[in-house]
């Protein structure tokens, strides 16, 4: 398979790394995530989700999930152009208030919500090979 | 209303006249009669009262204003000792307590509407009072500032100063009186990209068909929201000559001294380095190495002229097939830098660049 | 970069592997380069052949700098 | 497919011992209501409230809100395929109850949802301050699932609105609109020298409290397809997105799309509105490509001279918003975007998160970072606890005496990107 699953939801680790290749940072925030996804890009992976998922802003979850395909002509230029706009666009909403440090059930219910967006995928991944 | 409005505006009236609201302006040498380009090498300068243009100037503001002082200063020197020349100006023009600051206008002068912007902000940023400049609507300058300051839309050359002069000082009588500045058409400045919220007389989807109507109709309509990514730069004229021409090289490859004394990052780049190439012929692999985070970097690190072609350029140097190379090259990153991050590296070192009298690029990027 | 070395009236020409990037961020004259591991030249035919492409692809860039353009061109 | 519309004008509300509507006030039996919405085991408490236009009354977090309507003939019910069995609407009379509007209220998760004031500085920004308001507030068992939660949350305030709007079933309308729009071909002879417009609207769909459903069918599971615009006035369309107040669109806003209704305004005199696409805005990069192909292909295939576009939330939408405009104007069809703003709190960064040049025609709904301060209200329905940490607030934004500063994003439906308001952003 050469789907991975990029993400530093403990949440999504939890159920789908029996199933999936799972990329964990734990202790990733956001931006973060987005800035690996970048380097994995450049190094040939391509997205399949868009880095920008959810209504939830940069700066109030902390949770990313995202799912890159090994790509087999190299670069991807679209996803390089979709995750720099992402990342410009996350440091926009960071410049001006930093993400909140949240109590554990409130990170829980990020958690779920990223986790179900990204649920909505897996569940018809396995329809496409490359 | 009307009445209260009076009232309040002779209780204002009545207080300025006590007090007068201080003005310093800036020029150039040039405006102020202080020879041509042969002089624009001239330190800053500050004298009490107007000088050139400022006479004007203080007629357009009225009695309640009193240009203080003139700021001077040769172009050359600014754009060559851009901090200094800003630490020293400011300095000088704190003495005078200003209330408002007044640049230019620079009209279309490339290295004198740089100068104003550059002033006009520090000013502002650093003095606290409200700033305020003029210039052509393609001078270098507005690109640079017009998010920072307000610039008022002049014409193409200072024939247009007695248009000019009126509109800067009337935006500047709003400014230092702290009234409601109008969008750009209204109060005549060039528009700073800084979207604010109003209520229109008809709701969105309403406009929305009244635009599609114009759009399938092939009538003229305006977009509420310009596409900003595809902001494009005329291109620049060609080179004439380029075996009499001096280039330099700038790279996003990441190429720097072994090392990497700057500390460049590999990906997301907060700065940039300017690298020496003197008497090099070419970039060995033990002096330079790539930081770039997103690559194989294997070939690079073995021949960096992969990157900063030094071998050719040298080569085309000694033919003559150049005119000359600059002795450095320019690094960063591009991996994931910043669009705002990219534009302030290529602001800074395009002054660079023109202080340097480079004639063109080559900017090489994996 | 590009955009604000133009604006102050330099010509840039820029040799990338990624021509819509360049395209994206704004740069009139480019110059499409080898790849992203080695974009001025190609090492795996040799030193020799890989300094005669590095060659080739900066004379277009010089010829690019001396060809007056209207719009954004990718010289081929 | 037309459909007659009956306008009950609703110009204030009070509790009452019956439910029914009197000279033009809508009269609630408060315990007979709670009662009735307690059904679902799922929900602990429910308190109906009242907030009017003008009173002190601040609301907080929103869910959702609806517009009480009740299907009076012709096929189906108000909200086919969720409050009753599915059946295709939009045709015979519908009673609604103008002024009036079902607002569910309640902690979903920690982070949810924004703002109604009732009157002060901040009332102007939503459509809802002038609304007569019958407030849900409920409450969930201990430890109920959160997908669970939101779809008791969502069904309870359907019901509710269904249950009200009942009341309206045999009453004589203060003005009846008839919406008419004909099968395609019949529709262009009659207006055959009219340019044929149909409206694209994205519905959001990328997954947990960022749902939408037609005919009880989550739209992310959809292909586009088409529509008749009379069918969203029944309800066809429901929101279960809650996370973005500002550019929610609300069941009530699908009731009442503003682009259907302004485009029907002009239907048969500068344009031929022939027909709604409905469309989604997946996460999974192929579905937005497939989608936003689809989307093409039915304008081209339908002939469209132009068509309106409006987007759902910010971020990844906005890829989905580009590619629509780019494929459809490739078909050689004009067309016109309307969306909101997040250009950052200082208004200088971009406001959108994607852009082609296609987009040369677009209307703004405002910038939703700029900060609003809210003054102090009387009275909170619901609860201000979560102020701090809903979307447009911040740490310390909730001030003692009880005023607030936040991002304008924190009011529902301020800056809702289908135009029904007239807020708008310029360059300065």
């Amino acid at each position: 398979m050469n789907e991975i699953i990029l993400t530093n939801n403990s949440k999504v680790n939890d159920k789908y790394k029996s199933k999936f290749e799972i990329e964990f940072i734990e202790k990733s925030g956001y931006l973060n995530i987005l800035f690996e996804a970048r380097n994995m890009i450049y190094q040939g992976y391509r997205l399949l989700t868009h880095p920008m998922s959810s209504s939830l802003k940069p700066n109030q979850t902390k949770f990313r999930s995202i799912i890159l395909q090994k790509n087999q002509n190299n670069l991807d230029t679209e996803s390089i152009l979709m995750i720099e706009r992402a990342i410009e666009s996350a440091e926009k909403f960071l410049k001006f208030k930093k993400t909140p440090d949240w109590d554990e059930k409130i990170l829980d219910d990020f958690r779920t919500v990223d986790m179900s967006i990204i649920e909505g995928v897996l569940n018809r991944i396995s329809f496409f090979i490359n | 209303m009307d009445t209260t409005n009076l009232q309040q505006k002779d209780i204002k009236r009545g207080e300025t006249k006590m007090k007068k609201i201080k003005v310093v302006h800036y020029i150039n040498n040039f405006f102020a009669g202080v020879g041509g380009e042969e002089m624009a090498h001239i330190e800053p300068e500050i004298k009490p009262g107007v000088i050139g243009p400022g006479i004007s100037l203080q007629n357009y503001l009225g009695d309640e204003y009193e240009v203080v002082a003139t700021a001077i200063c040769g172009d050359s020197y600014f754009g060559e000792n851009l901090s200094d020349a800003k630490s020293k100006i400011i300095d000088m023009i704190k003495i005078y307590e200003p209330d408002l600051f007044i640049a230019g206008p620079a009209f279309n002068a490339g290295r004198y509407g740089v100068a104003c912007g550059a002033i006009a902000k520090a000013v502002q940023d650093e003095l606290g009072i409200p700033s305020i400049t003029g210039m052509y609507i393609e001078n270098p300058g507005v690109d640079m500032y017009r998010k920072d300051i307000y610039i008022v839309e002049t014409a193409i050359s200072a024939a247009d100063m007695r248009n000019a002069l009126p509109k800067i000082s009337n935006l500047a009588k709003k400014l230092a009186n702290n009234e409601e500045i109008l969008s750009p058409i209204e109060d005549g400045y060039i528009e700073r990209g800084i979207r604010v919220n109003y209520f229109h007389e008809k709701r969105g989807s309403d406009r929305a068909v009244d635009m599609l109507l114009k759009k399938m109709a092939g009538d003229e309509y305006i977009t509420e929201y310009p596409m900003p990514v595809f902001d494009r730069v005329k291109p620049s004229m060609a080179i004439k000559d380029i075996t009499k021409s001096k280039i330099a090289v700038v790279t996003s490859g990441g190429i720097v001294p072994q090392g990497n004394p700057d500390k460049i990052e590999s990906s997301s780049a907060t700065k940039y380095g300017v690298y020496s190439i003197k008497d090099m012929s070419t970039m060995k692999p033990e002096d330079f190495m790539t930081i770039h985070g997103g690559y194989d970097r294997a070939f690079v690190l073995k021949n960096p002229n992969l990157v900063v072609p030094l071998d050719v350029l040298r080569d085309m140097e000694k033919n003559g097939e150049i005119g000359e190379l600059a002795n450095y090259f320019i690094s960063t990153t591009g991996t994931g830098t910043s669009t705002g991050n990219a534009k302030k590296f290529g602001e800074d070192l395009s002054k660079m660049l023109i202080e340097d009298k480079v004639d063109a690029v080559i900017l090489t990027s994996t | 970069m590009v955009k604000e070395i133009e604006r102050v009236g330099i010509p840039v020409v820029h040799m990338c592997t990624v021509v819509p990037i360049s395209l994206t961020i704004g740069a009139n004259r480019i110059i499409p380069a080898v790849g992203i591991p080695y974009p001025l030249g190609d090492p795996t035919l040799g030193e020799e052949t890989s300094y005669k492409i590095r060659r080739k692809l900066l004379e277009k860039a010089l010829l690019a700098l001396q060809t007056e353009i209207e719009d954004q061109t990718v010289f081929e | 497919m037309k459909l007659e519309l009956g306008k009950i004008y609703i110009k204030d509300i009070r509790f009452g011992d019956n439910t029914e509507i009197k000279n033009g006030t809508l009269i609630i039996n408060k315990k007979e209501l709670e009662e009735f919405a307690i059904s679902d085991e799922r929900i602990k408490s429910v308190t109906i409230e009242l907030a009017r236009p003008g009173e002190s009354i601040r609301i907080a977090p929103v869910k959702d809100v609806i517009e009480p309507r009740v299907k009076v003939s012709g096929p189906g019910c108000i909200f086919p395929g969720v409050m009753g069995k599915v059946k295709g609407v939009g045709s015979g009379r519908t009673h609604a109850l103008v002024g009036a509007a079902v607002v569910t209220v309640g902690k979903i998760v920690g982070f949810q949802e924004g703002i109604i004031d009732m009157s002060g500085e901040t009332a102007k920004y939503t459509p809802f301050s002038e609304t007569n308001n019958i407030c849900v507030v409920m409450e969930p068992v201990e430890g109920l699932e959160t997908h669970d939660y939101e779809q008791a949350g969502r069904l309870l305030g359907l019901k509710v609105a269904n249950f009200i709007g009942e009341v309206a079933r045999n009453i004589e309308p203060d003005e009846i609109v008839i919406y008419d729009t004909k099968p395609l071909l019949e529709q262009i002879k009659e207006f055959p020298h009219l340019p044929k417009v149909g409206y694209i609207h994205m519905l959001q769909s990328q997954g947990l409290l960022h749902d939408t459903y037609y005919y009880g069918v989550d739209a992310k599971q959809i292909l586009p397809t088409l529509m008749y615009p009379t069918e969203i006035m029944d309800g066809a369309i429901i929101s279960g997105n809650c996370v973005a107040p500002c550019d929610k669109v609300t069941t009530f806003h699908h009731l009442n799309n503003p682009v259907i209704e302004d485009l029907y305004k002009r239907h048969g005199k500068d344009l031929n509105f022939v027909t709604v696409i409905l469309t989604n805005e997946n996460v999974f990069l192929m579905d937005k490509e497939r989608s936003s192909d689809m989307v093409a292909k039915i304008v081209e295939f339908l002939g469209l001279d132009g068509v309106i576009i409006t987007e759902e939330g910010y971020g990844n939408p906005d890829t989905d918003l580009m590619m629509n405009c780019k494929k459809v104007s490739d078909v050689g069809t004009k067309v016109v975007l309307i969306t909101d703003e997040f250009p950052g709190r200082d208004g200088k960064s971009q406001s959108l998160a994607d852009a082609v040049p296609e987009a040369d025609a677009l209307v703004s709904c405002g910038q939703g970072n700029i900060i609003v301060n809210f003054p102090k209200m009387d009275k909170i329905i619901g609860t201000l606890e979560f102020v701090e940490t809903m979307i447009g607030g911040y740490e310390g934004c909730l001030k003692e005496d009880g005023s607030i500063d936040a991002e304008l994003q924190i009011i529902i439906a301020s800056t809702i990107a289908n135009g029904y308001n007239k807020l708008a952003a310029k360059g300065y």
